[in-house]
């Protein structure tokens, strides 16, 4: 029940698909600073949810960049952001 | 729950640094205990007095003093990431014959042990800035 | 400045807006040289094309003040800001996506670009 | 320290050497939290296998020490340290070129892994 | 006659590709920090050598990196380093 | 032939800043003039006057002031850049109502212009740190 905050782009890091590459079933994506930036990647996006993951997005900074949150997604506040701290232990943050 | 924070980047070179500050006020909002933040690397830099933020910017070291002050959470600097970037409290400035110091209030510096000892202690560990 | 010189500098932009503040420092020296008569590009690269999306609202970030000195670029007399097509494409963009016009340039285009610099600056 | 828990700290080291400090600090606290008796893993991720890579010759850098702390992991007790095959194989390195014994790990036990942990450490 | 100086790996920046991707015929490559990292790639490789590019690595940065210097490629020092600067010109450093 | 060089990034979180030195002296060696070195965005941490390195590590902060002070070179520290990362020298500590300043000698800090301006007047910019 690792909650895996993804912090760069896919163009920044390779972060995100080692991340995919092992993560497990019940496991949860939060994607947060520039990690935001995924939602653009069609391919990712479709990896995503054949893998039936469980994905968030970090709504004050999808904003900041330009990012439209499409109704296919989730988004959270900080609050909800802690609420999955809460409920999804331990977490990793991807650089 | 008790929380703990891990922050390795610097105030205004990466986003890191304010999504740990944001997040450290919605644990507080929700209730949690926030124990302890521990900077480490360029996080650091959060520790320093002779920041001068621009009016129309959040002042994002004067912002952790008082989150730190109001809800007595320990804000802890890696003492070899200190060394190396010139941040130094009064005791080391002494023991280095340095002129000045400029640690910024309620800082303290320690070592990574303090790291280690809040992954133990705490409910949850959330690291920002890597 | 006592030259009378005027050259041709670049000015690269290759990370995206918010997590640095690179591009600040790249526009406050992109419009210093403007200022001091040069002749100024500024290329947006890989992720740098980010700084021009649509609709930013970076209003409770260190970097909100970068969007409106991009907006303000024209009105300096810096006017050749170049992105490559290619990376466009990569990133599922189209020039509407952009809060400024920018010359999209092939490859081709812009080795010429390169071919005629005297400096170039990367941020 | 005044607890008498015993948690299993998982420490993921992914950046490369001599670039950032990074590993020298991640390599304190593996060192610290063993020594407080938890059960520490190390686990080398993308680009951080690179630490491991034999024949580093870095006594003109300043990260020039943190191989020989890689090397006293062992004699320190930290003896669970992981790295991904398929990280090894899409970097066309075999267990060969690296300096320690790690287990390599595929995808199903590297899952494996990560549910036995409770705090999760990134440097 | 541009120098292109890349910094960093393959993996952790895209700078490689986008520089190749527009590089003229006289220009040179440069590949220092973890730019030298580059030369593990072997797709890479095979491209900059079917492209015909000029193309350095550093001695000391690859020493520091225990990578083999091969016969197939050309190193400099700081000194040579200099020298590629003087002859070719403007210089872009790539993150 | 005339060098200026611009380095981005702070001594000791990334290479480029020990580089960037490196690239100096051989600039130097090779019988080449370097005017100036303009440091900008973390860059700027390298002209803290309060940096302890342990002994057995090369002090890159040192190392430049001293080439700078043997070769008659230009240290400059871009002024936004220090203002928000607490490196201040006296005149902005009086400025700022800061209790001490942290600038090493002879690093002057100063604004972008100087980096324009060291773009059109030397025959070549190299830079280190991105």
């Amino acid at each position: 029940m690792t909650l895996h905050i993804i912090t760069r782009s896919d163009s920044q890091s390779q972060s995100i698909h080692h991340c995919l590459s092992f993560i497990g079933k019940k496991d949860t994506l939060l994607f947060i600073e520039d990690g935001t930036y995924c939602i653009l990647n069609n391919a990712l996006s479709d990896a995503l949810q054949n893998k039936n993951i469980q994905c968030y997005y970090l709504q004050a900074d999808l904003a900041a960049r330009g990012l439209a949150a499409n109704s296919d997604i989730e988004v959270v506040d900080y609050d909800g952001f802690v609420t999955l701290t809460e409920n999804h232990h331990p977490s990793q943050t991807w650089g | 729950m008790k929380f703990a924070l891990h922050i390795t980047c610097s105030p205004y070179s990466k986003q890191g640094n304010l999504s740990g500050l944001k997040f450290a006020r919605a644990v507080l909002e929700k209730g949690h205990t926030l124990t302890r933040v521990f900077f480490s690397s360029d996080g650091v830099h959060t520790g320093s007095q002779l920041t001068v933020i621009p009016q129309d910017e959040i002042d994002i070291p004067s912002a952790w003093s008082e989150l730190a002050t109001t809800h007595n959470i320990e804000l802890i600097l890696c003492i070899s990431a200190c060394l190396k970037r010139g941040l130094l409290d009064q005791d080391e400035a002494e023991r280095y014959e340095k002129e000045a110091s400029n640690i910024r209030q309620p800082f303290v510096i320690s070592g990574l042990g303090q790291l280690a000892e809040a992954a133990i202690t705490n409910d949850r560990l959330v690291t920002f800035g890597v | 400045m006592s030259t009378n010189e005027t050259k041709n500098l670049l000015f690269v932009f290759d990370k995206p807006p918010h997590s640095s503040p690179a591009a600040k420092e790249g526009l406050d020296a992109i419009l210093t040289a403007s200022a001091f008569g040069q002749n100024v590009t500024l290329l947006l690269m890989g992720d740098g094309v980010f700084q021009l999306l649509n609709n930013q609202d970076a209003s409770h970030l260190p970097t909100k003040n970068t969007a409106s000195i991009f907006q303000a670029l024209e009105m300096y007399g810096i006017e050749n800001i170049v992105t490559p097509s290619e990376n466009l494409k990569n990133k599922g963009l189209s020039p509407s996506d952009l809060s400024l016009h920018c010359d999209i340039v092939d490859n081709i285009q812009l080795a010429k670009l390169y071919v005629k610099q005297d400096q170039i600056l990367s941020f």
